[in-house]
């Protein structure tokens, strides 16, 4: 039975719970490739914000600079195979999971080569040869399918994890615990991670949810909490790792609290009046780009003209989206109906769109 | 061909659809070790155990978003629900995520999956359990509503829908479940979105489906004896809708009554009504009338109850004022 | 008489009750401090104070339940949605609790409560968030659905809903929030249930509600210009339909087209479609024509968001084809 | 803060937090009292159970045979002006709370004397005059309305505490966890009751529900938690008041666990095979009744013979209240269009069946 002890620890109550395993050294091109991505994802968020001036981008615009190091720390753990599933903040996940930018870009711009032909918009990015499973509207809608793909990985013997992603507002939805406890009763190995950026729209945490840490919530199911910083992506990876270590060799879940902060408005349209400009101050000087360039810089990784090459290829691929963006074509009006019906194998076609119309 | 009730006919479907494919599973309520509340899954744990037919906590919501996301994966659940009035705590799961995730996804995800249990009045239940939410999923471009009123149907619908490789919405009617018909053994696939004529005639349609298909066939008989020969068609599927065979049998008859148990505002009846005026307009004799639940939530009270469903009294009289 | 916005009409109709009565609260995501997602609620907290204007978690089916209880406890809450279409996981609060509890209890609590906020299309915000579910609650008995079109109105109605002993569903629309016109001050109640001619005409009657009646207007003109009347009633509100003034004005032009947001199959204006020809037979010169939204789910794509949507453009071509 | 610690205690980490106040010792009268309303229940359930077997009782019907002493011990501490609400296996707590037993046989057999007119039936008791808020058939479904009146009574200053019952099978209902995160975070003064009888229907609690014990689910909202033995009246009562006075002195909300034990089906037509009937027969050694019945025959508060009198005036009670329903006449059929609207009385009366029908 693992509970959790204090923030960042976690406590095996299990005479016989594995110790994590131990995270192997990063070689000198994975931390370039993580802190390239951090980059990458701050670079591609700042375009969003300027095409979505430009009125571009319609719609909810919801960017994730501040919380870099959660999806690049907690990506860089799993594999490939694996699967990801997050809410309407996704630019920042569906990058960090390899999504291509120009696909990414694209159906911010709503247009036919984005990576939901421009149907889905901000809030609702796929890409599934990168199991990427959304991208969702709903607060706390998606946890349920976080469980469901950890639930078929484990149904279909693939040895696979899930690593399902929440807003702290978002813990405050029911479905989010009728998942917690059919996870932790069945054994189900999805890893909710719940991104604690401090406010749900103009919320403070601690106007939304009772309980302190938010991680708590995983003891009434005798479920593993753990607590991490997410402004450091070193920490992020070793915390997750310990998680990712529970699910994939004992099949357990657990829920992570990883701590950040939302440089931004809640989306495009919000003028932040909730806190003050002293306290957005104070929080970025603990940028996770900041802190893990340095510390590689400090390591000898890297130098600061690697740093230069990095932002000055990263500003290349950005523009390149926006452009690829840009000049590709909206969809075809009439494919308005298209992409709701799977076509059928099993059974013959059945008849969607009758001769006769339901309106006019 | 052999005999046996609506009930054993849904439990063939499944157990030959398991048999089949080891990417169907069931889950829900009491559906393994208690048999399930209505034993439509009677034997299937023990066919095929614990990992395939599996009971939830009490918590709908939850488990209808796993059964969604299994569908993306590459499985093919199937999600009892132990009757279909408790589809309401599920109901953002259902329509945002069974619903949508694939258009919103430009197509691609499939959703293979079927949601299903009873629903329906008349069993004295109240107000919270007695729900007839067809009209609600149908309203939702991407789901498909199937409710069968015979065994044969639900067997072959029932094997059809898990076979699909979209979500649908399957309401069966508790009232039927021990209602006994010839079902052909085996490989039986009734199509999705083909109505059904259960009962031929010239004088009038009767539009209806699952237990009100019994309540027009009995409407029907007494019409008989008075003369009135009244056709009934078994819609089977709400949506997509057959709407061939009902244009095919009014521009015969040139009058219809639908029968149905929603509630009468914005009820799937009303869109079938709509659909005939706007195509046949030339064709009607008569306006159509509906036959449906009276205004009020269900009263738990046999004699209320019964006053408030649609009956074959009141298709008969419907079927009078079209007539007349 | 000022002229301000139908958001304003909103905030002066809750300041307006409030200051009248200390039961009526208001919760809801961000109607506090931030001064709610809209702005409807502005100004309110500083007003009334945290103890009248409250913050909640997002847990919609939980303070949508909250709110039930307190309204049979005496209270009159005012439960705002940051959308509509959040509402969908409430559904079992709504439809089981505020729609039932008073007819399961034989009338012995009053369940006094608005639930409110913006739904509809044209926003840009995917099917997730465009839900426009007026058809799903005007379906259950004990629902008053109202989707107010224009300032006046908008305050009128929410004030006698906020009055009304009965829960409410009040459904505004975000592309109107800024629209202004005329607004009598203080003292101005709307009468529930009643629908109003917005353009007086004698070829053709539109039917319409919410941001569609605009549509509609925007097509009387364009018909106008090519010498037809069309007359445009807003229906104001959904349920209890007010079937005197489409009856009276559908006996003066014999031909009608009604204008919704929902998806088509089952949309409320199937119901308003069904009566048409019900109870006025041999008073239509053609079919009633429904224009609704097409049945796809919401892309995020603006062009195909304006195509899936009832257009003024569409609107004369349905009201064409009726008067063809 | 206040948090679990074992079963039966409450952990008490915040140093202010005051001493459960003294419970008042018992009146002979009030121990009679008690121990016939438990003799009552059980009375009035066999009878009910025997209408169902002819048939007059219709639908489910779920009796509350063994769990008689929560529904008594709660009721025990809490005032009269207080509120109640549970779920569909309600009569228990009808009758504790003092409403009319011919009312309630009477909205069984579904008739117009019914304490709710007969339309709510088994599942839907109600009686405003009482404040017993139902009676409702959704699993979980009550767990937000036991939050709303507790904040009435809080928003309208009546220092009254609402108790919510609810079954082990039903916090796994996400609606309750919102329920309780509301509830902490305003500090609403409402109990949660989960009646643990083991099962939910066929379902043992250790299949449903991650977490032991369930109580537990209190800690992340750093809300109390407390365990009560449920077939000892005085236990419950005693853990009642600890509740209940954290909740009218502090408003501060809480959840209980009571463990009891359901001797019949989940309702009329449930034939037990998930259990043995040895496990019956050793719970039922335990019975609440007997216990009870045998510690005020200790301690002199009654004899035998006052025993067999309470049962023989229950016994009259019962059948007089079979009787008044038997006789008592169906609803009109036209009143099934009544209690749908409240009449209006600050605007205008709307009409609501307009001369136009929906249907046919
Ligand atoms: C059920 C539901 N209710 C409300 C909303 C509106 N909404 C969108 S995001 C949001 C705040 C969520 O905050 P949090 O979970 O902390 O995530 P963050 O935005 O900080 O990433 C709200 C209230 C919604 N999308 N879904
Ligand atoms: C949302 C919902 N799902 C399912 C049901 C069917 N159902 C009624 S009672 C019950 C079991 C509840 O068990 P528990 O909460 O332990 O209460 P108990 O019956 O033991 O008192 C179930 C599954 C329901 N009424 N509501
Ligand atoms: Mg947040
Ligand atoms: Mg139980």
């Amino acid at each position: 039975m693992h509970t959790v002890d204090k923030p960042g620890r976690l406590k095996d109550s299990s005479s016989s719970a594995p110790q994590p395993a131990a995270l192997p050294a990063l070689t000198r091109d994975q931390k370039h490739g993580m802190l390239r991505m951090m980059v990458l994802i701050r670079r591609f968020e700042e375009q969003a914000e300027q095409a979505y001036l430009r009125q571009q981008i319609r719609g909810f615009c919801h960017v994730y600079s501040g919380q870099e190091a959660i999806a690049v720390g907690t990506e860089s753990v799993i594999n490939r195979d694996d699967a990801v599933i997050t809410a309407y903040r996704d630019h920042g996940h569906a990058l960090a999971r390899g999504m291509c930018p120009k696909a990414c870009m694209a159906e911010l711009l709503g247009k036919a080569t984005g990576c939901s032909k421009g149907k889905g918009g901000s809030m609702h990015f796929f890409d599934k040869s990168k199991h990427f499973y959304g991208g969702h509207g709903i607060v706390g809608g998606q946890t349920p399918l976080g469980l469901g793909l950890a639930f078929a990985q484990k149904y279909t013997n693939t040895n696979r994890v899930t690593l399902c992603y929440l807003g702290d507002g978002a813990i405050n939805q029911g479905v989010f615990h009728e998942s917690l406890n059919i996870a932790a009763l069945w054994k189900v190995p999805v890893i909710y991670i719940i991104e604690n950026n401090l406010y749900a729209m103009g919320t403070s945490v601690a106007r939304s949810s009772a309980g302190d840490p938010l991680v708590k919530r995983a003891s009434g199911y005798d479920m593993a909490g753990i607590v991490a910083n997410g402004m450091d992506v070193d920490d992020v990876r070793a915390k997750t790792a310990e998680a990712v270590n529970l699910a994939r060799t004992e099949s357990l879940p657990s829920i992570m609290e990883i701590r950040a902060y939302r440089y931004r408005g809640h989306s495009m349209t919000d003028p932040r009046k909730y806190r003050s400009k002293d306290e957005e101050e104070q929080q970025r000087k603990r940028d996770p780009i900041e802190i893990y360039k340095q510390r590689l810089i400090d390591d000898g990784s890297i130098t600061e003209k690697d740093y230069d090459d990095i932002e000055a290829s990263v500003g290349a691929e950005v523009k390149e989206a926006y452009e690829f963006a840009l000049n590709s074509p909206d969809p075809e009006l009439e494919e308005v109906f298209d992409d709701i019906f799977a076509p059928e194998t099993q059974i013959d076609e059945i008849e969607r769109r009758p001769k006769w119309s339901y309106g006019d | 061909m052999p005999i046996i009730t609506y009930r054993q006919a849904l439990n063939q479907a499944i157990a030959e659809e398991m048999e089949r494919d080891d990417n169907v599973f069931i889950l829900g309520e009491e559906v393994a070790e208690y048999n399930g509340a209505y034993k439509v899954s009677e034997g299937l744990l023990d066919k095929f155990g614990p990992r395939r037919v599996i009971d939830t906590p009490i918590s709908e919501g939850g488990f209808t978003g796993l059964a969604v996301a299994a569908a993306t994966y590459g499985l093919r659940p199937i999600v009892e629900y132990m009757t279909w009035s408790f589809s309401l705590v599920a109901f953002d799961q259902i329509i945002n995520n069974a619903g949508q995730v694939r258009y919103m996804a430009g197509g691609q995800f499939e959703v293979p999956m079927v949601i299903r249990g009873n629903s329906g009045g008349g069993l004295r239940v109240g107000a919270t359990h007695s729900h007839t939410p067809e009209n609600w999923y149908a309203n939702v471009p991407a789901l498909t509503v199937i409710t069968p009123a015979f065994p044969d149907d639900a067997k072959g619908l029932l094997k059809s829908a898990i076979r699909s490789n979209n979500p649908i919405i399957f309401i069966e009617n508790e009232i039927l479940y021990n209602y006994k018909d010839e079902v052909p053994e085996g490989e039986h696939l009734t199509p999705i979105g083909k109505a059904r004529i259960r009962r031929e005639g010239s004088d009038i349609t009767f539009i209806a489906n699952s237990a009100s298909t019994h309540r027009a066939l009995e409407a029907a008989q007494t019409l008989a004896s008075q003369g009135v020969e009244a056709e009934v068609i078994d819609l089977r599927t709400i949506k997509p809708l057959d709407f061939d065979l009902i244009a095919e049998s009014i521009r015969r008859t040139n009058r219809a009554v639908i029968v149905e148990e929603n509630k009468p505002f914005a009820g799937w009846g009303a869109q079938v009504a709509y659909m005939i005026q706007r195509h046949l307009f030339d064709e009607l004799d008569a306006p159509v009338i509906r036959v449906a639940s009276l205004d009020a939530p269900q009263p738990y009270n046999a004699k209320l109850e019964d006053y408030l469903m649609p009956s074959a009294d009141r298709v008969v009289k419907a079927a009078k004022a079209v007539l007349a």
